[in-house]
Parts: C-alpha cells; sequence; structure tokens
C-alpha cells in the first residue's frame, strides 16, 4: 500500500509542478491529467488493500472498507477527465485560433 | 446483460471427464527443476514471451509472402520465385535482412528521442494484444474475465505511436498521415467495440476463452456468427471495421502512397521502417484471430465428432519421463491452436485479397463510412442482439432457435428466466452431451 | 521477491518516471511520450491490484483517446516539433523546491497512510497467479452500475446515468467550440488559416 | 441475480418521484437536441424549449416543499440526501435557471440564425441547463464520488459557457483560464476525495463523519505521518475544489477574467446557480465531519470554521478592495461575487463553528442567515447582471463609462440597476440588508466568542462601508455623469420593451419587499436549518 501511496504522491507532485511551471495550454492540461491519475491509484489501492486506516469498531460488512466502490471511483474519474479534455482541446483551439499561440501567459488582455 | 450465469456454474462442455491436472512450465521448474519460485516464474515467462515474440515476428514473414503471391494471382503476375525456389518461400526473409542492412536515418526536423521511440509502441501493443489471445482452451497467457475488453484497449495503444510518430518526423506528409490515422483509428473503435459486443451478449460472457468455449459442437448453429441474424450482420460489420483498423485499404488513406509518400511512416527507414510493418501484419492476424474467436467457433473445427476425438487425445499419456506431462493433451492443444490458426489466417487472406480488389476510399468518405453507417448499423446490430433472445423466448419459448440440445447456457438472458421459470422448457440438463 | 514486487518496481519506476518526464521535459510532444509512458503504467498498476477492469479503462479511455486528443491539440497549436517552453531560472528553481517540499509532505502522509491500513497486499506466493489469476471483478461492477442497493450494496445507478448526461452536454458544448465557424455575418478577428479549419471540423465530427 | 433486480425496484420507486426535477432537467437537454435533430427548429426554438423544461423543473421543485422537510431521506442507495436544504437549493438553482432563459429570450441570446439547422440555440441551452444540474445535484450529494460528479458538471460546461462568443479574443482568453484554474481544482479535489477513501475506507459523507470520529485526536497532529494527516489533507484539498466553485480569494483568480469575458447573461446565471449549490455543499461536507461520537471530528470541524472565518475576511477584503480599480462592469460585479461570497462564507463560519462547539444556536443562526442571504443575492446579482445585459444590447459596451447619461434615457433599467447595486452594498431596505444582517448578527451571536468570527464580522461591516463607493460609481455615471461628447448618448439599439420592463421589476421586487415577507422566510430559513443540524 505505501508504495502505491507514494506512487500516486509522485503523480500528484509532477502534476502539480506542471500544472504550475508549463506555459503550453496542452501542457498545464496534462498535468491535470496527472493529478488525477493520482487519485485514481489511490483509490484502487484503497479498493484492493481493503480494510481502512481509521479502525472500524463496526464489524460487519463496513470494515472492508471501500471495496468496489473504489474502482467504479476511479472508472468515473477516467471517464470525467476524458470529457474534460474534450472541451479543454476545443477550448484551447478556440483560443489558437483567436490568438495564434497556446501559451498561457498571451492569456493577459483581460484585467483591470 | 440483465443477468449473467455466474462463472464457476458454466458447465463447460469440454470438461475432460477426470480432470487432467496439466503441468506448468513455471511449476516443472520449480518442482522438477528446483529452481526458486521467482525464478522459475521468471524463465518461464521468458520462455512463453520468447515464443509468443517469435509468432509475432514469423506471422508477418507469412503473411507478406501471402500478400505477395496472392496480390500477383489476381493481377496476373507470378509474384517472387526466386528467393527460395519456385515459391519465393524465403521472399520475406530476403526483404527483412535488406532492410537491416539500409542505412539507419533520422531526419534533422525530427525530433530524434521521439523519432526513435513512438515505432516501438504499435509494436508493443500488438504483442500485448498476443498475450491476451487465446490460442485454445488452455493456451492464453494471461486469461481474464474482461479478455476481450482487454485486447481492444491495448490495441488502441496503437494509434498513440502511430501519430506521435507522424508528428516527430518533423515532415508535413507524416504529420498529414498521423492525423488521418489517429481521427480514423479513434472513429474505428467505436463500431469495432460495439460489434464485437453483439456476440458477447449471445455468449453472456467477455472472456475470450469461455466464449470460444462457449462454440463447441457443429459448426450450425453453434458457431456465433449463426447464432442469430444480428450476429451474421456483426461479423461482416466487424470485419470491414477490423479492415479499417488495421489501415488496410480500401482505408488505408493514412499511407496512401499517391498523395502522402507513405503517411505517417515516410521518414522511417531500414529497420525501424519494417517494425511498423511487422505491427501492421501482426494486427492483421490479431483482428482476425479475434473474428475467428467471436464469431467463427474459435479454436473448434465445427464438425462435432472431429472436435471430440480431439479432445479425446487429452486423455492420452504414454510415459515420456516427465511426470504429469500428459503428450496426448500438448498434441490436442497444438492442434486446437493449429486450427484457430488456420481460421485467422483465412481470414488475413481475405483482408489481402480485398485490398487488391477494391479501390481506396477518400477520407471523408472513410470518416463518413464509420460515422454516419457503420456506427448506427453497429448501435441497431447491438440493440437487435439484445432484444433477440428476448422476442424468442416470447414467441418459441426458448432463447435461442436451434436451442436447448446444444449449448451449455443458451443466452445469459435465457438462463436467467429459465432459471426464474421452471415451467419453461428447460435444455439445460443435458448440456454439452453432444460432444460426449 | 515475489514476481508482482517486481511488477510493481517496474511498473512504479516507470510511472514515476513517465511523471518526472512530463514535469520536466520542455518540448511538448515529449511531453506527451512521458504521459502515455505514465498512463500506461498507471494502468499496469490497477493491473497488478486486480483492477483489470480499470486497467484496461484506462488504457482505452485515457491513452488511446484522452491523450491521443491532447496530442492532437499539440498538433494543432504547436508551432514546431523541437520547439521548447523557454522557462526561466529563478521559475525552475522555485518550481524544484515547491515540488520538493510537496512531495516530502505527501510522501510522508503516504508513508504514514500506509503503514496505518493494516491490510497486507494480496499476493500469491506461487506467483503464476499474479499476472493470469484476477478474481471476477466484472460482474460486480457491472451490477453495482446497474443496482440501486439492496444485496449487492451501493448501486451506482445515479453517478452512471448523470455522467452520460454529462458527456452528452460536454461532446455538444466540445463540438460546438470546436466547429469552424459556418456563419457569414460573424467575421472572427483573426480568420484561422484553411488547414486548421478543416482539422478542427473534422474533430467536431469525431467528438 | 433476479434478487438483485427485486431489490432495485422499490428503490426506484422511492428515489424517482424525489428525483422528478432533476429528470425534467435532463429531459429538456434531450429534447433541445431533438428538437434540432428532427427540424423542429422553426416553429419550436431552443429557446422556448428551455424556458419550458426549466418552468416545469421549477414548478415541480416547488411541489416537493412539504416532504423533504417532514421525512428526509436519502436517494439512489445513500448517493444523494433528500432534505429541506436539498429543496430549497433546488428551487433557488432552478429558479435561477429559469430567470436565465428568460433573461435570454429577452436579451436574444444567442442570435437566433436565419437558418433553423444552424442555429447556436441548442448549444448555449444545453450547458445551460447542465450547469443548472450540477448546481442542484450539489446540494444533495452525499457521497465523495457524487461531489465530484456534480461539480464537474456544474464546471465543465460552464467553460463552454463562458467561451461561448466563439469570435471574440475575451471569451477564449476567458474559457482558457476559467478551464485551467477549474481542472486543476478539480483535479486537486478529487486527490483529496481519494486521501478521505483511504484513510476511512468509505465514499458515503455520513460514514465519513462516523469514521473520522474514530481517529484519536492527538492522531491530528501534522507532523504525525498517517492517519491524521492524511485526513486534514484530504479535507483541506477537498475545500480547495469547493473554494474554487465559490471564488473565494486564493482560487478567485478565474472570476474576474470569466465573468468579463462571458456573456452578461451567463456571468449572472454563473455567479448565482452553482455558488448556492457550492454552499449548500460546503455545509453538507463540513457537517459530515461532524460525527455521532468523537471529538475529532469535531476538532476538524472548528478548525474549518475558522479557516473559513479567515477565508470570508480575506475574500471580502481582497474583493472589495480590487473591485475599486475597475472599469469594466462585469468585471467589477466579478469581485463583487468575491466579496459577496466572502460575507456569506461567515454564516457558514459560525454554523461549522456552532456544530464543532456544540453551539446549536449559533449553528441554526449561521446556516439560516447564510440561505437567507444566499435567496436575496440569487435576486439581486441576477437583476444587476439583467441590466447590464440590457445595457450592452443598447451601447454595446460593458465598461462603466458607457453607462453616462443613461439614467434619464432608460429609467427602468438603470432604476433596477440601481436597486440590484444598493441591494449588494446591502443598504436598507433591500433584501441585501436583511441578508447581510442575518449573517452579522449569527457571526456576533458567539457566545463563547472565538475572537477570529468576531474580527471577521467587524471586517465584514467595515467592508460593507467600503464597498459603498465603488458600487455606487456606476450609480453615479448613470444619474450625474453627463453623457460623452460626440454620442449625445443615444442608446444604438432599439428602445427598452415592456418585457424587458416587466422582468427587470418581477426581479427588483423582491429585493425591494422583503421586509414583510422577513417574517416567513426568515422562519423558513430557520427551520431548513434546524432540519440540517
Amino acid at each position: 500500500m505505501t508504495g502505491y501511496l507514494i506512487v500516486s504522491a509522485v503523480l500528484l507532485t509532477c502534476g502539480v509542478v506542471c500544472m504550475a511551471s508549463k506555459r503550453n495550454a496542452v501542457g498545464v492540461l496534462m498535468g491535470v491529467e496527472l493529478v488525477l491519475n493520482a487519485a485514481s491509484v489511490n483509490f484502487v489501492a484503497a479498493a484492493e488493500f481493503g480494510p481502512p486506516a481509521v479502525p472500524v469498531q463496526v464489524a460487519t460488512a463496513d470494515a472492508i472498507g471501500v471495496g468496489l466502490d473504489g474502482q467504479i471511483a476511479a472508472l468515473f474519474v477516467i471517464v470525467l477527465a476524458a470529457a474534460e479534455a474534450a472541451v479543454a482541446l476545443a477550448i484551447v483551439l478556440a483560443f489558437f485560433n483567436q490568438h495564434g499561440t497556446a501559451d498561457v501567459d498571451a492569456a493577459s488582455e483581460l484585467r483591470g | 446483460m440483465l443477468a449473467a450465469p455466474p462463472a464457476a456454474d458454466l458447465a463447460l462442455p469440454v470438461e475432460p471427464a477426470e480432470a487432467v491436472e496439466s503441468v506448468t512450465l513455471a511449476g516443472w521448474l520449480s518442482d522438477g527443476v528446483g529452481l526458486d519460485g521467482f525464478w522459475a516464474l521468471a524463465v518461464a515467462a521468458a520462455v512463453h514471451a520468447f515464443v509468443l515474440l517469435n509468432l509475432f515476428g514469423v506471422l508477418p514473414a507469412v503473411f507478406i509472402w501471402v500478400e505477395r503471391k496472392w496480390s500477383a494471382r489476381l493481377q496476373d503476375r507470378l509474384g517472387p520465385t526466386r528467393v527460395g525456389g519456385r515459391f519465393g518461400w524465403l521472399q520475406a526473409l530476403a526483404d527483412g535482412l535488406k532492410l537491416i542492412q539500409k542505412e539507419d536515418l533520422v531526419p534533422d526536423a525530427a525530433d530524434g528521442l521521439l523519432f526513435r521511440a513512438s515505432l516501438y509502441v504499435p509494436a508493443i501493443s500488438v504483442l500485448m494484444a498476443f498475450t491476451l489471445l487465446p490460442f485454445n482452451d488452455r493456451w492464453v497467457a494471461v486469461a481474464s474475465d474482461c479478455g476481450l475488453f482487454l485486447i481492444l484497449a491495448v490495441l488502441s495503444l496503437e494509434v498513440v505511436g502511430v501519430v506521435l510518430g507522424g508528428y516527430t518526423s518533423g515532415s508535413k506528409w507524416s504529420l498529414l498521415g498521423g492525423m488521418r490515422e489517429a481521427a480514423q483509428m479513434v472513429s474505428y473503435e467505436i463500431p469495432l467495440a460495439l460489434t464485437a459486443l453483439v456476440p458477447v451478449i449471445a455468449a453472456g460472457s467477455l472472456s475470450l476463452r469461455e466464449i470460444g468455449v462457449f462454440q463447441a459442437g457443429w459448426m450450425f448453429p453453434n458457431w456465433l456468427v449463426f447464432a442469430n441474424p444480428f450476429c451474421a450482420a456483426a461479423f461482416l460489420c466487424y470485419f470491414t471495421v477490423a479492415i479499417a483498423e488495421c489501415k488496410r485499404a480500401p482505408f488505408d488513406l493514412a499511407e496512401a502512397e499517391s498523395e502522402l509518400v507513405a503517411g505517417y511512416f515516410t521518414e522511417y527507414a531500414s529497420f525501424r521502417w519494417s517494425m511498423f510493418m511487422l505491427a501492421e501484419y501482426a494486427s492483421m492476424f490479431v483482428v482476425s484471430l479475434i473474428a475467428t474467436l467471436l464469431f467463427l467457433g474459435g479454436w473448434w473445427t465445427g464438425i462435432a465428432p472431429l472436435d471430440a476425438a480431439l479432445t479425446g487425445l487429452n486423455d492420452w499419456r504414454p510415459d515420456v519421463g516427465v511426470e504429469g506431462f500428459g503428450v496426448g493433451g500438448y498434441l490436442a492443444n497444438v492442434l486446437f491452436a493449429g486450427v484457430v490458426c488456420l481460421k485467422a489466417s483465412l481470414l488475413v487472406t481475405v483482408q489481402v485479397w480485398v485490398r487488391w480488389s477494391l479501390p481506396r476510399l477518400r477520407i471523408d468518405q472513410v470518416m463518413a463510412t464509420c460515422l454516419k453507417y457503420l456506427t448506427p448499423i453497429a448501435c441497431v446490430l447491438l440493440l437487435g442482439a439484445t432484444l433477440w433472445p428476448l422476442g424468442l423466448l416470447a414467441t418459441l419459448g426458448r432463447p435461442t432457435v436451434f436451442g436447448s440440445t446444444f449449448s451449455a447456457s443458451p443466452s445469459p438472458l435465457g438462463g436467467a428466466i429459465v432459471e426464474q421459470d421452471s415451467a419453461l422448457p428447460n435444455g439445460d440438463g443435458e448440456a454439452g452431451e453432444a460432444l460426449r | 521477491m515475489t514476481g508482482a514486487d517486481a511488477l510493481f518496481g517496474v511498473f512504479a519506476a516507470l510511472a514515476c518516471g513517465g511523471a518526472l518526464g512530463v514535469a520536466a521535459f520542455r518540448s511538448v510532444a515529449r511531453m506527451a511520450f512521458s504521459l502515455v509512458v505514465c498512463l500506461s503504467a498507471v494502468a499496469g498498476l490497477f493491473f497488478l491490484l486486480n483492477a483489470p477492469m480499470v486497467g484496461a479503462t484506462q488504457l482505452i479511455v485515457y491513452v488511446g483517446g484522452t491523450v491521443v486528443l491532447l496530442i492532437f491539440g499539440v498538433m494543432l497549436t504547436d508551432a514546431g516539433v523541437g520547439r521548447r517552453m523557454k522557462i526561466g531560472l529563478l521559475e525552475t528553481i522555485s518550481m524544484t523546491f515547491i515540488a520538493i517540499g510537496l512531495a516530502a509532505a505527501l510522501g510522508w502522509t503516504a508513508v504514514g497512510l500506509g503503514r496505518a491500513i493494516p491490510g497486507a497486499p494480496v499476493l500469491d506466493e506461487e506467483g503464476v497467479e499474479i499476472v493470469a489469476a484476477t478474481p471476477d471483478t466484472l460482474r460486480p461492477i457491472g451490477l453495482k452500475f446497474l443496482g440501486l442497493g439492496g444485496e449487492s450494496g451501493v448501486g451506482f445507478l445515479l453517478p452512471f446515468e448523470i455522467i452520460s448526461v454529462h458527456l452528452l452536454v460536454v461532446l455538444i458544448g466540445a463540438a460546438y467550440l470546436a466547429r469552424a465557424k459556418r456563419r457569414v455575418d460573424a467575421t472572427p478577428e483573426t480568420p484561422p488559416e484553411a488547414t486548421r479549419e478543416t482539422a478542427s471540423d473534422g474533430l467536431g465530427e469525431q467528438a | 441475480m433476479a434478487r438483485d433486480w427485486q431489490g432495485v425496484l422499490p428503490d426506484l420507486a422511492l428515489s424517482l418521484p424525489a428525483f422528478a426535477p432533476e429528470l425534467i432537467v435532463c429531459a429538456t437537454i434531450v429534447a433541445l437536441l431533438l428538437t434540432r435533430l428532427f427540424g423542429m427548429a422553426r416553429w419550436l426554438p431552443a429557446g422556448s424549449v428551455a424556458f419550458g423544461g426549466s418552468a416545469l423543473a421549477t414548478a415541480l421543485a416547488c411541489l416537493q416543499w412539504g416532504g423533504a422537510f417532514e421525512s428526509p431521506s436519502d436517494g439512489w442507495a445513500g448517493l444523494v440526501r433528500n432534505d429541506a436544504l436539498t429543496v430549497y437549493v433546488r428551487v433557488l438553482c432552478l429558479l435561477g435557471w429559469n430567470l436565465t432563459v428568460t433573461l435570454t429570450l429577452l436579451t436574444g441570446v444567442p442570435r437566433p440564425s436565419i437558418d433553423p439547422a444552424d442555429d447556436d440555440g441548442p448549444d448555449f441551452h444545453v450547458p445551460l441547463a447542465a450547469v443548472a444540474l450540477g448546481s442542484v445535484l450539489m446540494g444533495q450529494a452525499n457521497h465523495l464520488l457524487m461531489l465530484f460528479l456534480a461539480v464537474e458538471m456544474a464546471s465543465v460546461p460552464a467553460y463552454v459557457l463562458v467561451g461561448f462568443r466563439k469570435g471574440s479574443r475575451e471569451a477564449g482568453e476567458a474559457a482558457l483560464k476559467y478551464l485551467v484554474f477549474g481542472a486543476g481544482a478539480a483535479g486537486v479535489m478529487m486527490y483529496g476525495a481519494s486521501l478521505l477513501a483511504g484513510v476511512t475506507g468509505t465514499l458515503s459523507l455520513p460514514a465519513l463523519g462516523e469514521r473520522l470520529a474514530l481517529i484519536p485526536l492527538e492522531g491530528l497532529e501534522w507532523n504525525e505521518p498517517g492517519v491524521g494527516g492524511a485526513a486534514i489533507a484530504g479535507v483541506v484539498f477537498i475545500l480547495c475544489g469547493l473554494a474554487f466553485k465559490l471564488s473565494l480569494v486564493p482560487f478567485h483568480f478565474w472570476t474576474p477574467d470569466a465573468f468579463q469575458g462571458a456573456l452578461a447573461e451567463v456571468s449572472g446565471f454563473l455567479s448565482v446557480a452553482p455558488k448556492i449549490g457550492a454552499f449548500a455543499l460546503l455545509v453538507r461536507f463540513g457537517l459530515s465531519l461532524h460525527g455521532p461520537f468523537g471529538e475529532t471530528g469535531d476538532a476538524l470541524l472548528t478548525g474549518l470554521g475558522l479557516a473559513c472565518a479567515a477565508g470570508a475576511a480575506v475574500s471580502m477584503t481582497f474583493g472589495n478592495l480590487a473591485a475599486f480599480a475597475q472599469k469594466d462592469l462585469g468585471r467589477l460585479l466579478a469581485y463583487s461575487t468575491v466579496a459577496q461570497s466572502g460575507t456569506m462564507l461567515l454564516g457558514v463560519a459560525a454554523c461549522f463553528l456552532g456544530v464543532g462547539r456544540g453551539d446549536g444556536d449559533l449553528a441554526v443562526a449561521g446556516l439560516a442567515g447564510t440561505l437567507l442571504y444566499l435567496t436575496a443575492y440569487l435576486f439581486l446579482n441576477l437583476g444587476a447582471f439583467a441590466a447590464v445585459a440590457i445595457f450592452r444590447n443598447r451601447t454595446l459596451r460593458t465598461d462603466v463609462a458607457s453607462l453616462a447619461g443613461l439614467g434619464s434615457k432608460m429609467p427602468w433599467v438603470a432604476g433596477a440597476f440601481a436597486v440590484s447595486l444598493v441591494g449588494l452594498v446591502g443598504l436598507p431596505p433591500t433584501a441585501g440588508f436583511v441578508g447581510k444582517l442575518a449573517v452579522f448578527a449569527a457571526a456576533l451571536s458567539d457566545r463563547v466568542g472565538s475572537p477570529l468570527l468576531f474580527a471577521a464580522a467587524l471586517i465584514a461591516a467595515a467592508n460593507t462601508v467600503a464597498s459603498l463607493f465603488y458600487y455606487f460609481r456606476p450609480i453615479r455615471s448613470l444619474y450625474l455623469d453627463a453623457a460623452p461628447e460626440g454620442t449625445s448618448g443615444a442608446p444604438i439599439g432599439p428602445p427598452v420593451t415592456g418585457s424587458e420592463r416587466a422582468y427587470l421589476v418581477l426581479l427588483a421586487v423582491p429585493v425591494l419587499l422583503i421586509l414583510p415577507l422577513l417574517g416567513r422566510l426568515g422562519a423558513l430559513c430557520d427551520a431548513i436549518a434546524e432540519a440540517v443540524l
């Protein structure tokens, strides 16, 4: 479990750094994908390794932990990420058509 | 699927009378040879990988030769006649040798790292698909519940290598080819998956092995292509889509030599070029083998007594010195694998035939074919295949036309409903009797 | 060391390496390739975690769909293959520090959390089973999507339906934005070049 | 297998009726697409379909008033919560949707095309309906997955809406910024949810509270690796995502750009419906930390309340300060939104602190104040943006200077705009005054006396005074500034129609006449707060 959590932490860190440092809009989106994947890894790991970290006193089905719900959450994350990417790409293309660049720093005309 | 029979209940028609413990390579290495568990596994994995890798390498060589000869026949030529005798047997090998000797070029405009790396993606994805294909009841490297889904997923990786390779070549031809290819392959994945689901509905499982087992018995009507009219239509639809998915003519706009030189691999030369070719021919085989497993009875010959005889070989176990090693079972496996490979090869030949017979479509026609025709057709087929057993149940009282004496579990739908209502004629009892 | 451990090591290294590549590369195309490596390795981790369904979805939707979409975006918006983004030295240094800090904090949390979770990985000693045998997660997941609860536990019928609506809406929106403007009366300030127009048109159709 | 289905049907019978308004929204989306598909757009324009759907959904939502108060229930196997707060939020969001659709019909957005097949109407109204659906779902999410799904549902179509003017550079830039921040926030939020799932082994919000209560209190130290740290990180990450939706200060960067680049109609809607939903979600998520037993969740909740108070103070101050310099109306109102969010957050902070310390009165007062303020805010902000949209149609500009001299040219619109702005300041006798008063009163009624909450309330009061200056700038421009030379201040567009006036009056009436209704509305909000707590 620790290993998977560390992998997910690395993915999250890289994703955040990528979001913060990249200037290309598509690059930023790749950072977002990394962050979402970090979440998926956590979910599936939580689903596999069963009992939660909190000692559950109710010794019923609750004690099993997230179970398959974790896998399903990961499925939803994947699909939502795909939906988001579709819109994101459309917006980046629209921006590129208007501004001739996909540089996020070029998006600085709106200011007050 | 309303409900499917649990895997444990699926009465396999070919289950041998007494279960024969087959010895895995890893097991033999650790028990017989005395290797450490991990190393036994590693060695076994290496051996299996070696076998699959060879299959991956050898099959394209054969198909290239077939294609050359067959296209020559179609065009009233002779084709290769020199290397390796009268029929040019070794022409593909000679081609390969020639390619390896050529200079390895990386264009200046290309991103060297990606240019070199991306060509492995299609090859790896097809090779991974090989590990998921069952060549017979027992021979499958990775037996997964969602085997078909996994294969489709793995095959969908191919497009990444194509588009990246095209993009990073730094050439307009490659770029255009890559974009066309990406658009085409991503679009055609939809009808591919939908049509592949039609037999899955009839068989009630996503596991290719279970689907194969399901089709035991006489060719008609046990092969899923005959299961219902929607399946038959789905087979044609699937095959069309599969041709497009392999980037073969008449859907090979991405590598249309008359307008794009060679499309996404224009800049590739030498061995790198041949990797793309290997991947293409191997993926032709993979989609054909999926078609065989899904529609054309998998590894069964379609002649029930012959199949029964081949299955009977499992019990033939002369002593060859290795404990637990059944020669007969091994032989049966090889023969079954041969059958499935033969069927798939025939389908590959049909692909070759199509390529050299039909004119190429325009790119907009390719996309229109997929999105305006094939996808709606696939949706209708899927719906029809779902409703078919219900309709039959309402009219004939059983979920298949020829139904109840053949298949172990006629249909997931049928199974569930029969389970509920025992008044219905229930032929499940003599499941698989035809074979034994 | 078991086979699963070895495979975990390989996949984890690939995933982390790919992620680092995404963060470190300055060429967008290389970032995309690193992303492919990273996401595929994550799919491998899912297989190790007995989630073949999730792994396959990751491959088919994420790697085969989303990333291809992103690469499309790169191809349509990037000026050239080798073009690198310029990032200032100060930014690089500050980013490095932030990254190290964040990674340390999260790693610390991860180690603690991993220690606290009692369940041991369900590993088979024989090794053969690790890749080959996966428990049947397909049917339970399917039933959960169809079910509302009852005996199969929490059902996810509602999210399943909501996400269908979501996808529908999003595709309409994306198609609208990516579609070239057909109307005569509205002239965009910088008319897009012909190639771009056809490209985005194709994309809209695809969506 | 068949047993599962027999179990499903009664559940479905319970869940579906309560879900009817949402189903209507979905049906509207489908209907919008079908009208175009079957070429019915000529005699059934998209705007009418959307209006019909939104009116029907709102009516259905109102009809559910009684049931949820008496018997709150879980729907869809515990994924959503069906209680008084759900119904109230649902009514407000759907009403906001309906009012926005009405406004678009009046202002002619999106422009109808000559060729019905080429009409942008469905493309506009489908995401609008989706944002409404997402907001409603936010108000009832009872599961971390639903939380994420609802936030995404309210966010992703909103990106499209912001970038709807395709030819415009501003819209493209606004959409890109909104997207980049939004996607990042969603990712971080999901990571937080996954951490919480790992810690507690559940995704359901009520169970989350029970599990968190099992963490020993000393486990909540930051330097303690493990459960406590992970739990705190998870909560913080989820709050980041919610704060983005609420455009609270460190996460507000998208707001001014998006509101300036988007159409005023869209900005008005985005400033209202998703915000109401997000506040409900914040309350629900925060309250879920409060477990039935154990003090850990309460400690977390108290910390959360203090963080909310601090965030409220910062948001208000920053929003008001930044609004001073704005020349664009959309941008000015966007910063005003940031500030207003801060004020509302004050009520939530009081609620969290009250629950965390077991002070029931404080909790009820805080939540009721926030609800009251949200109700007022719905009409105030929609009215302000509606006036901006109508001005824009006449002057083709959206900056403050363009309003010069319009007070006499377009008295109705100017009057309505002025009323809305006065209400946003919080001056009596408008609804804004009532809402602000309720929130302040709640914050100051903290008997234990949290200095932070008290200070935040004082800062809020000071901010109210400060906000006078920028809210009055457009009013001054309307009534006192002379029309600029050369243009003679004549509106370009057609004269203001009667229906536009009627619409503005409709929005202004609740704002002005709230005092007579205050008793009932206040009692209603109190009742909701008590029912939830």
